[in-house]
């Protein structure tokens, strides 16, 4: 009974267009390796190590975003206070601050002469070309999406069940973690997914703040810019693979589609 | 004493200002506090269960001042609408629940989980999950979960309000029952008058914040105090009238009314307060009411006039709607006239639209309401 | 009444550090500012060009993505079709392809010897080095803000409404364009203004597919690797605050919070 | 023919499937399509108005196989719940919508906006917002907008459903009172079987995508023919039998039941029908019914028996519940009996819980469901 109007038709095709634009450049650097080239590649052992650093760093961060980032959810979903506005405007900001001024940004603090940085230089912890600067700048840039998930997630949970769980005895803590935490964990998950992938895909931020330890995009560009197309489109390729794939298998786990829902 | 007792309760929220409310509820007694959307009634709900900090006044339970307690340390079974069963947990799970949080380990509870199934009848569903039960199954679930809480007061935030009109109607009857059984002190929000009527032993009228009348339930519906209280307990007929006289003998009244003088009989005032003669004084103001089942259509299959030719007026069938038992008949009387009769009395008595005949407004049935003002009057128009 | 249980008071402690952690960077970039540093860098006209060249660039990607992205939003959130499931994750996408990677696959695509890149040639149209291969490298990776806020707009609107006007008369690119576009159109500009974040803030795929003309964030990484720090944090103070600036302005003008709400 | 034609509708979506459905409505006719929740009345509904395709059958409306036609050239007015006004436009402008997509610009319309607007008596609300407006106002603009589309069936999708319980009783009336003014045809979609009764003019049954039972509304409410359609429409008193004897005179039965041997006075059966005696064959297995306002309690005031010792029985009150206008009593007379009485008539009487009173069920008001199985049948236990 839908009949195809001449608007429905154009955007059916606008639609196909798009999908055509973002599935095309991944066929092609999937179509366009030479296996001998990947495998090569795959064999380096300067590119094995920047993989398995983006991959440690990213799972560190969205475990720390995590830790960090789901009790602001929670309170931004449950508690009125002043300024909250101001609030939620704070955490979105690391969305709207281009990576290299990120980068700079951080730098300016965790560096060496930065506050926090030399705070830190005094308990022997230095951030300024190691994999804690990785994950300091991965958690920048990833933030808003661990803490929105979690918010997210708490708020569609019934205050009436926290409720229900006070008036039966449950003290606030108990409410939370018997309660709201079990029915909101998928939503959360979700979130931590998410934030993992954003922080293995981070350049910007990590190539200002940790050139080295090379993660794995700052690899490929390094690659790109010393060795050209070949070498490093057979590293991205590695890189996306394996990206995808503990992606994948994160979905996997918590069961159900974990994509971001802006 | 025991129950629940509220003092002076005056709660304030950003625009809304609830109270001052006095009330007291005794065990084995349920007070339906009704009230339109808007009234305050969750609200004052949530501060006797303690998720609202009041401004002022006191709230004692079992005798105890609870004003500055958080909820769960309030013995309070708190039921809301749909019920707030914790759907990740089975039915068993949920009604386990309040025994973790118990400050007196050592003794038994008064009603085991098992117990509180048994007595709800539902130990078949002890290892499902919330989201397999009926509305009636989850009910019953959520009075057990409450039950194991030994519960002082229950409280119910229009717990049927989400159910369709046949559910509803049979978990109306359901709940009156288990609560005649429990003997508890319970506190029943809802803005359906029909539900406060079922499930009420007295009625508490709210409306924006304010107490506006309580009373026995039966009291309340037949002989409201207020303007507002007789137009939303569904009096529908209300007329504007002024007195003329006592009618001769005892606490009759003659009472001038657009559609005539009409004899009122005002029931026995309470002892302690003045008599009849002296509270209805000739020339007073007044609005007077007759429910639309006690309104007699003489014409009707089977009636025949109580007391010859008293308060009987000639009117005109308007529309006659069918509403279940009863048919809710509209009649021109000069003035509109609502009157309900057993279903299909009126065609069997050949009565139909256009018809015309006798109307008597029993001279008991008929009601007073002083023009003084009060919280009726703001409704008045 | 609410009394603050143990539980609570960590929330808000790694609540507050969590915002701490996301203020103090950009707090330390303002701070750190000598005035007459940054006012001699916002006299530089390769700055200023830069700066100039990533709003063009991020608002021709932010309406282009509009056109593109609002139809597949609405066929999402309106229409059942089969495969929808992998067209809402290839959708998603590139949130997990790394920024090197998709400059990379880009490349491959729309390089000189890629499909694209030789027909375009063909038409005399080159990507490779120009402000087209920026649009092309923000709007593959902020499309997927776009499409999400679309669709979300539109699932927003009561599809009863809908219904309404085509059983009075309206057909159905009427009934779009009578009652759900206007509906769902705030929804809409918020995502454009995110799309507009997000392509100003690239600066992974954009150095790959267009290091030059230099857009902001590549600018600011090329004063940071010549000049040092001091140079570069004022081009990253003065981004960040047109940035800001114009995503402020932009939410003005919709009427309301535009943040991501993944 | 004029109004809607169903026939053999078959509507197929996952997990679940319509019909077939045969239905007619003739202009100023009202059919009420009652069914519990997933039944299908929606997406009947929905077929209707053409937003889903049948998998067989045809739609006729005006006389017009409409079957294939997009919504925009059926000519339907489509109401819904909440009633779907564009949010975006005032009053007015809602109203005006229609004409913009008239095929016929050059014929006046039959109503014009203000004409419509001014029907239903709401032209000072022309200027005004969708969300400014009460249910009620809200209702009236919805009619008006349809009504200008001039069409020659109105679809009402339980419009009343969200409100709560005196708007939804007062904008029943309301709606009842417009449609009769209009004349025109109206398929009504409903799972209250108050609101089928109030707007149907005929009741049409859905359960689980099958058309069960439809009938004129006075007949179905008092002679469902199947178990299904005696329980949805509130028919309480339900008790099996076996037909004994034909009692005598004309068309009277005997009837075994667990509360002893009835008489029966079925109704005449229509022309060309078998009659009585011939369809109730002594020994068949029926069901037995009494709706609860058909009881008649005899210690009631002023019930007088209608002819003396028959069908009376004994019983005892177990429960009253106020219902409002009367009082759902609770028997027990060996089987469980529910009567519903004019309110407080009881208690005038003096009777109260644990009274003894007689019963009289009368002959004419029990009715005879053949359990030849059936759509009743699955039902039953």
């Amino acid at each position: 009974m839908e009949r195809k109007s001449p608007l429905f038709l154009l955007f059916w095709l606008l639609g196909g267009l798009l999908l055509l634009f973002i599935a095309l450049p991944l066929l092609e650097l999937v179509l366009g390796q030479q296996p001998a080239r990947l495998l090569a590649v795959a064999g380096m052992a300067d590119v094995r190590a920047a993989v398995a650093l983006s991959l440690e760093a990213a799972a560190a961060t969205a475990l720390l975003g995590a830790f960090l980032g789901t009790p602001l959810g929670y309170l931004l979903a449950r508690r009125s206070f002043p300024g909250k506005r101001w609030v939620e405007a704070l955490v979105d900001l690391p969305l709207a601050v281009p990576h290299t001024v990120a980068g700079i940004a951080l730098l300016f603090t965790f560096g060496r002469s930065g506050p926090v940085g030399r705070l830190a230089a005094a308990a022997g912890i230095q951030f300024w070309g190691t994999f804690l600067g990785i994950v300091v700048a991965m958690l920048f840039v990833s933030i808003p999406y661990m803490v929105n998930a979690a918010r997210q997630a708490v708020a569609a949970v019934d205050p009436q069940l926290e409720m229900a769980a006070r008036s039966l005895g449950a003290g606030p803590g108990a409410a939370f973690l018997e309660v709201t935490l079990p029915l909101a964990w998928r939503g959360i998950a979700s979130g931590v997914v998410l934030t993992y992938a954003r922080a293995i895909a981070e350049f910007g931020a990590v190539i200002v703040l940790a050139y080295y330890p090379e993660t794995a995009p700052v690899k490929i560009y390094e690659l790109f810019l010393s060795g050209g197309l070949a070498d490093s489109s057979a590293a991205a390729l590695l890189l996306l693979l394996v990206t995808l794939g503990s992606f994948v298998l994160l979905r996997a786990l918590i069961g159900r589609r974990a994509g971001p829902q802006p | 004493m025991s129950g629940l007792e509220v003092r002076g309760l005056a709660v304030e929220v950003p625009g809304f200002r609830l109270g001052p409310v006095d009330l007291r509820v005794q065990p084995g007694e349920v007070l339906a506090v009704l009230g339109p959307s808007g009234a305050g009634k969750t609200l004052l709900l949530r501060t006797v269960a303690g998720f609202q900090a009041p401004a002022r006044g006191r709230l004692l339970l079992g005798g105890r001042d609870v004003t500055a307690e958080p909820p769960e340390r309030r013995r309070v079974g708190y039921v809301v609408q749909e019920y707030a069963l914790f759907p990740h947990r089975t039915v068993l799970e949920n009604v386990r629940f309040p025994l973790r949080y118990r400050p007196e380990r050592g003794r038994p509870p008064r009603f085991t989980p098992e117990e509180a199934l048994r007595f709800l009848g539902i130990e078949a569903l002890a290892d499902r999950r919330p989201a397999t039960l009926s509305g009636g199954e989850r009910q019953r679930v959520a009075l057990a979960r409450a039950l194991v809480r030994e519960p002082e007061l229950f409280l119910f935030d229009e717990p049927l309000s989400a159910l369709d009109a046949p559910a509803r109607e049979a978990l109306r009857e359901e709940l009156r029952a288990v609560l005649e059984r429990l003997g508890v002190a319970a506190l029943y929000v809802t803005h359906d008058r029909l539900e406060a009527l079922v499930l009420g032993d007295r009625i508490a009228l709210l409306d924006r914040g304010r107490l506006v009348e309580e009373g026995e339930r039966g009291a309340i519906f037949a002989r409201p105090r207020t303007l507002f209280a007789a137009r939303f307990l569904g009096m529908e007929n209300l007329w504007p009238g002024r007195v003329e006289a006592p009618a001769g003998e005892g606490r009759r009244l003659r009472v001038r009314l657009p559609l005539g003088v009409l004899t009122v009989a005002p029931p026995d005032e309470r002892p302690g307060t003045a008599a009849a003669e002296e509270v209805w004084r000739p020339g007073m103001r007044v609005t007077v009411g007759i429910r639309p089942e006690k309104v007699r259509l003489l014409g009707e299959a089977g009636e025949s006039p109580a007391s010859p030719a008293e308060n009987r007026i000639w009117a005109r069938v308007e529309r006659v709607t069918p509403w279940g038992a009863f048919d809710r008949v509209r009649l021109d009387a000069g003035v509109p006239l609502v009157a309900d009769v057993a279903a299909g009395r009126l065609s069997e008595a050949g009565l139909r639209r256009g018809s015309r005949l006798p109307v008597e407004l029993p001279a008991g049935a008929l009601h007073l309401i002083p023009d003084d003002g009060g919280e009726g009057e703001r409704t008045d128009g």
